[in-house]
């Protein structure tokens, strides 16, 4: 079966060094895919050329068999890419609710003028849209904080928050970039049961981080450095892989 | 029970203020003391309502726009001219006047929305005394610095039912005519800013880079607002113009952007209503201070700093403050 | 050949004093985050400042000069330390004070001396001949003579002294700076108090060049605007070619176009330079 | 939090207090006055002449009321001055009118200077039948025409000073053959343009350029540049206030321009010689007028205001004559028409064919050229400005306008 996301060759260069290059990378319907590698190795700067918000330099990226290759961003996110940043962006002086509810932008298409005269129609969407959020919400466990304003949550939720507003456009395709970066304990536990949930409804996802526990969740893993892939397989094809542990602690055998 | 007594209350209440401010407003020219130059005090506030608001709309977007007037010099010119040149009815001209400025906005707009903050408010603020250095210089076409005379007023609307209403012999059809249109003004800004439109408006305006990754349009929205809201100005700058009469192009340049920057934020931007107190407190006191003559914009600058240091959410968010304590003492009181 | 000598001093006096203000427009900006839009107001005061001491107290005119640019310069920091610091990072109310100030200092200046036409008295009357024919008045070859020496100094003390570091430290980031002990208050206020020193002597010398009126600042503002954009924020060099652009076309472009053709024009190519480069001609790109 | 909401309620009942003032301040009135209303700019960039205006009229209305005001079919009148500010815009100018016209119900308007806020103020004034005394005016057609029956000139006319001016070049300096124009660009240019280059063949003169400078000139140089490329052997200012004459007399000195230097207007030539700098400013004439209370040519009359604002205000300027003059105008026509019926007196002062006015004696004209009798003639001076700065009435000149 053809793969949902297939990228060839992908190279960026910033100025003189490239930050990625010649990436191939293919992702299948359905599955977690992990893309792991120390830092500055590149794997944001690879989200940030398959969402659109960078231009690659070379290299092409196809999603569902159509070239999105430096389209703009909310292209990229119409045509079912969701993801997430390193950091909690959000928007700071909305409810936890409102920012997931704006998400729903894409879905369904309300023109301006609906909504300028307010039709029925128009109202019977944003209340479908209201429930629709709160499910995305208890699917996050952030259904208590739905009123509190994006800013003053802690930064765990925060980040919980922004899985969800990805999760709102009805993304085919989920790219969480350090979902877990950051969160406590107990936080982790509920983004990691948050992040199964998410797969078993059937949204392909590929994830960057370290944490060797959400690695375990990946049907595959690919490792980069210096922009380069430097192994793939499974979890227990990489864990022991040696270019892996070079790449990590600098030596062959695991500490 | 006792809460949902207070609720329904509050609600009659609500309507209650409600009609009697539309009854206050639709009589007015009735009332006893108020003359011609009353009303006139009151069109101009209406023209500057409905300017500030839609400038308020542009700024909900994230755009702080700094050449407002100059869109509606750019209304109340093209009117004025064509109803001169042409001959046709300022009923056509205005709705022209106000499409013409919408078209250029979009277009300046498009441009414009590739550059953020600081340096979009650089770029309109260029813009605007562009827009009204041009004015100034091409003489054959606006009349240069003497200024724009001999274009038609409104004149006579005979109106089936109604009968013949003469704009020419007082100001009270001017009066409701700009009341009419700041009232249509009014609601569509406020449905549009209440509806996604306006959620998209300002999840850009908060974050730009989150907007477009949930697939919103930055320079499609940022356009979108730009354009309704100097559909607006242009439409204020047309009726004004006909109204007055005469137009120069030294009403339109950066000063007077500037101050309708001042009413919309000494309102209080984060309020739709805050650009009507903001225009109502600023036209009508300077106007009862007129007597000062030459001191009077101190007490324009006065007000201005008391709401500066005094009122961080300007005049609206005082007002709000100003409910809350009097629901608290109203609570006080009920229990 | 005398006219083309003539325009092209001309342009470069223009240009010395543009600088002039534009560098404080630029210095607030960058240290404060703030943009000043009273900078013209200052000017204005400034030059109407200087013309008090020149007339009423009767101090010989580079005297008035200093003395107007020392009172705007306390006037500055005290703005700085009651105003600017109280209304730190609220961009909005930071602006509408600037407006008020305009308000307050036009007003101020239309209900005290306004009203009577007035000029600067010059630092040094009378004319100087170049070769033959040539003509030209010393006191724009002076106005541009001490413009160029405070342009020379204030760059010395930005790019050269501690102070100056210290204020490139906290342009860059303020919070570091503060983290590495750095009085950030203290730095923004001298900031302050320099530009409108700056601005001061600008209007000092313009008010002997030409004769005074209170809204001299509105068109000095937008001038001051103009270069700091076409230059790029924070870009020392860049005020300097951008200055000699904009002095160059309103000395040159009035001899062949009518009216204010040339004002459309400047600003024509400050948008097109915002809009193909929105960090200025020299502004690091971002 | 608390406090911030204590000192808010404070500053609004501060404003609430400041509200009450002024209308309590307009309570008083005195009986049997009859209310003139004066349209000047005291703010804004035409303020720097019109407050002057302003004073003339206040102190002319002290003198007038001092004599005993007006005597209107045997009823005493004294004279209140009502002051609008028209803000130099014409919005601001069309509200002037307004209250003026609807709130403070005046007959007559003592008007403004600047074109379009002439016009802004007739679109009001006209309709509404009240008598408006311009200063001053620059003939764009839309500033007095037959549809202005109430509109009068009582200033000097701008054209008026144009013959003059020429015909003392040529006595004076018979060597100058061409001469270039310099006007601001305020919509009158063209026909001022028209209107010197008429004038100036009929003296076998030579207008090589005309040059028009936006009113937000900053630097004269290259207006002067442009005026001067044409070598001419002289330059005729028209139109325009001090603070821009000054300037540019100053640059085509700069540059080094020797000839004579006439500015056919009525700017103060105290105050050009001060921006221009005293010691290079002649050869200059203008028609402004001399301060010199010593001057055996002065009127009567401006000897008086001199005095007067001297003494009111410290300083004369002489825009305070203009004030002077409109008052004594209105004066006239009253204790001529016997009426405050507007029609009447605009009718009568029509026809005054003998008025005074500060300059000397005068009579009604500008029929012809305007359509309208409204036009008030007298007589025009030419005043020099030495070389060593110092300020010399020549003499009065009459003029007529068809």
């Amino acid at each position: 079966m053809a793969a949902l996301l297939e990228v060839k060759g992908l190279t960026k260069f910033f100025g003189g060094l490239a930050a990625v290059s010649q990436l191939d990378m293919s992702v299948q319907e359905g599955v977690i895919l992990g893309l792991m590698g120390p830092n500055g190795a590149g794997k944001t700067t690879v989200f940030n050329l398959i969402t659109g918000f960078m231009q690659p330099s070379f290299g092409q990226i196809f999603f569902q068999e159509t070239e999105i290759t430096g389209k703009k961003p909310h292209i990229v996110a119409a045509r079912g890419i969701g993801r997430t940043f390193q950091f909690a962006y959000l928007f700071p002086d909305f409810t936890v609710l409102q920012n997931v509810v704006a998400s729903f932008h894409l879905d369904p298409k309300c023109g301006f003028l609906e909504g300028l005269f307010n039709t029925g129609a128009y109202r019977r969407k944003e209340q479908r849209i209201l429930s629709e959020a709160m499910e995305i919400l208890r699917l996050v466990g952030l259904e208590r904080e739905k009123d509190v304003l994006g800013k003053n949550l802690p930064h765990g939720p925060q980040k919980l928050l922004t899985m969800a507003r990805a999760l709102a456009i009805r993304p085919k395709l989920l790219l969480l970039d350090e979902p877990i970066g950051g969160m406590h304990f107990d936080e982790v536990n509920q983004a990691i049961s948050a992040i199964e949930r998410i797969r078993s409804q059937g949204t392909t996802i590929v994830l960057v981080e370290h944490n060797m526990r959400l690695m375990r969740l990946c049907d595959r893993i690919v490792v980069i450095d210096f922009g380069e892939k430097i192994a793939e397989g499974t979890y227990e094809e990489i864990k022991n892989h040696p270019e892996v542990m070079r790449a990590y602690f600098g030596h062959e055998h695991a500490p | 029970m006792n809460d949902r007594e207070k609720g329904n209350g509050q609600v009659i209440g609500r309507y209650g203020v409600v009609a009697v401010v539309a009854a206050f407003l639709l009589l007015l020219p009735w009332l006893p003391k108020v003359g011609p130059y009353f009303l006139h005090v009151c069109i101009l506030i209406l023209t500057y309502i409905i300017a500030t608001s839609s400038l308020r709309t542009i700024y909900v977007s994230g755009q702080a726009s700094v050449g407002h007037a100059a869109f509606m010099g750019i209304g109340a010119y093209t009117s004025a001219i064509l109803s001169m040149r042409l001959g046709w009815s300022p009923w056509l001209t205005i709705l022209i006047g106000a499409a013409g400025t919408t078209i250029v906005a979009t277009l300046s707009g498009y441009l414009f929305s590739r550059l953020r903050a600081i340096y979009f408010s650089m770029v309109t603020l260029f813009f605007g005394v562009a827009v009204e250095a041009l004015m100034r210089s091409w003489v054959s076409l606006t009349g240069g610095r003497s200024g724009l005379v001999g274009f038609p007023g409104i004149g006579v609307l005979s109106v089936p039912g109604i009968g013949e209403i003469n704009f020419a012999a007082s100001k009270t059809p001017y009066y409701y005519l700009m009341l009419l249109l700041t009232f249509f003004t009014l609601l569509v800004l406020y449905r549009i800013e209440r509806s996604r439109t306006g959620m998209n408006w300002m999840a850009i305006a908060q974050s730009p880079l989150v907007a477009s990754s949930i697939g919103i349009s930055e320079t499609k929205f940022r356009m979108l607002a730009f354009g309704v809201g100097c559909f607006f100005a242009g439409l204020a700058g047309a009726c004004y113009g006909h109204y007055s009469g005469v137009l120069s192009s030294s009403s339109f340049s950066l000063m007077p952007s500037i101050y309708l920057v001042i009413y919309m934020l000494l309102g209080g931007m984060s309020h739709f209503a805050g650009p009507v107190i903001g225009v109502v407190v600023l036209v009508a006191i300077p106007e009862i201070f007129r007597s000062l003559k030459e001191y009077a914009p101190f007490v324009f600058g006065v007000i201005m700093l008391l709401v500066i240091f005094l009122m961080p959410q300007g005049l609206a968010g005082l007002m709000q403050s100003g409910k809350v304590w009097y629901e608290k003492t109203f609570r006080r009181g009920a229990l | 050949m005398e006219v083309l000598t003539q325009t092209i001093v001309n342009g470069i006096v223009l240009a010395s004093i543009y600088i002039l203000v534009a560098l404080g427009f630029a210095l607030i900006f960058s240290v404060m985050q703030v943009l000043n839009f009273a900078h013209g107001a200052i000017y204005m005061a400034g030059a109407y400042v200087c013309y008090f001491w020149g007339t009423t107290f009767g101090l010989p005119p580079w005297a008035a000069i200093v003395m107007s640019a020392v009172v705007l310069a306390v006037f500055g920091m005290l703005l700085e330390r009651f105003c600017f610091r109280i209304l730190e990072k609220d961009f909005n109310r930071t602006l509408m004070f600037a407006l008020a100030l305009i308000v307050m200092l036009q007003t101020a200046a239309d209900v005290t001396v306004g009203a009577y036409v007035k000029r600067v008295p010059s630092v040094l009357p009378g004319l100087i001949r170049i070769g033959g024919s040539i003509t030209m008045s010393k006191e724009r070859i002076i106005a541009c003579v001490i413009a160029v020496f405070l342009l020379l100094a204030v760059t010395l003390l930005i790019k050269k002294t501690l102070l100056g570091r210290q204020m490139r430290g906290v342009a860059q980031d303020r919070d570091a700076a503060s983290l590495h002990g750095i009085n950030v208050h203290r730095i923004a206020g001298i900031a302050f108090g320099l530009s409108a020193g700056l601005a001061a002597v600008a209007g000092g010398l313009m008010g002997s060049i030409i004769s005074l009126n209170t809204y001299m600042g509105d068109a000095m503002l937008v001038k001051a605007i103009t270069l700091v954009i076409i230059a790029g924020m924070g870009s020392l060099g860049g005020l300097l070619v951008s200055g000699l652009i904009v002095g160059f076309i309103d000395a040159v472009l009035p001899i062949f176009i009518g009216g204010a053709g040339s004002e459309v024009v400047a600003f024509a190519c400050a948008i097109v330079i915002l809009l193909i480069r929105p960090s200025g001609l020299f502004g690091q790109e971002t | 939090m608390r406090t911030k909401k204590v000192v808010s309620g404070v500053a609004i009942f501060l404003a609430l207090a400041l509200l009450a003032v002024p209308s309590m301040v307009s309570a008083q009135k005195a009986p049997q006055t009859l209310k003139i209303g004066v349209h000047a700019a005291l703010t804004g960039f035409a303020s720097a002449a019109e407050i002057h205006q302003r004073d003339g009229v206040l102190l002319t209305v002290d003198y007038v009321n001092q004599k005993g005001g007006v005597t209107v079919k045997g009823e005493k009148y004294l004279l209140e001055a009502v002051v609008e500010d028209n803000k130099s815009t014409a919005e601001g100018s069309k509200a002037a009118a307004e209250k003026l016209v609807y709130d403070h119900k005046v007959k007559f308007i003592l008007g403004a200077t600047i074109p379009y806020i002439n016009i802004a103020a007739g679109q009001v004034t006209e309709p509404a039948k009240v008598i408006r005394l311009l200063n001053y005016m620059c003939d764009t057609p839309e500033e007095m025409n037959t549809k202005t029956p109430y509109t009068f000139l009582t200033g000097p006319a701008i054209r008026a000073g144009i013959g003059p001016s020429m015909d003392y070049m040529t006595q004076k300096f018979p060597h100058v053959k061409t001469y270039s124009m310099i006007t601001p660009q305020d919509g009158a240019e063209g026909i001022l343009g028209a209107l010197c280059e008429k004038e100036a063949a009929k003296r076998g003169l030579k207008q090589t350029i005309v040059v028009a400078w936006p009113h937000d000139t900053t630097d004269f140089y290259p207006k002067v540049t442009q005026a001067l490329s044409t070598k001419p052997d002289a330059i005729l200012l028209v139109n325009g206030y001090e603070q821009a004459t000054g300037p540019i007399i100053k640059a085509a000195r700069e540059m080094g321009f020797k000839g004579p230097a006439a500015m056919a207007n009525y700017d103060d030539p105290y105050d050009i010689a001060t921006l221009a700098g005293k010691e290079f400013t002649a050869p200059f004439w203008t028609h402004g007028w001399s301060r010199d209370v010593n001057d055996p040519q002065l009127t009567p009359d401006m000897k008086e205001v001199i005095k007067r604002a001297q003494a009111k205000f410290g300083k004369f300027h002489q825009w305070n004559l203009w004030g002077w003059n409109e008052v004594n105008m209105v004066v006239q026509v009253l204790q001529k028409a016997q009426s405050f019926d507007t029609a009447v007196l605009a009718d009568t002062f029509r026809k005054m064919n003998k008025i005074e006015t500060v300059w000397g004696p005068g009579h009604m004209g500008g029929e012809k050229t305007y359509g309208v009798k409204n036009v008030v003639c007298s007589r025009v001076a030419i005043t020099e400005v030495l070389p060593d700065g110092s300020v010399k009435h020549v003499k009065w000149i009459d003029y007529d306008i068809p």
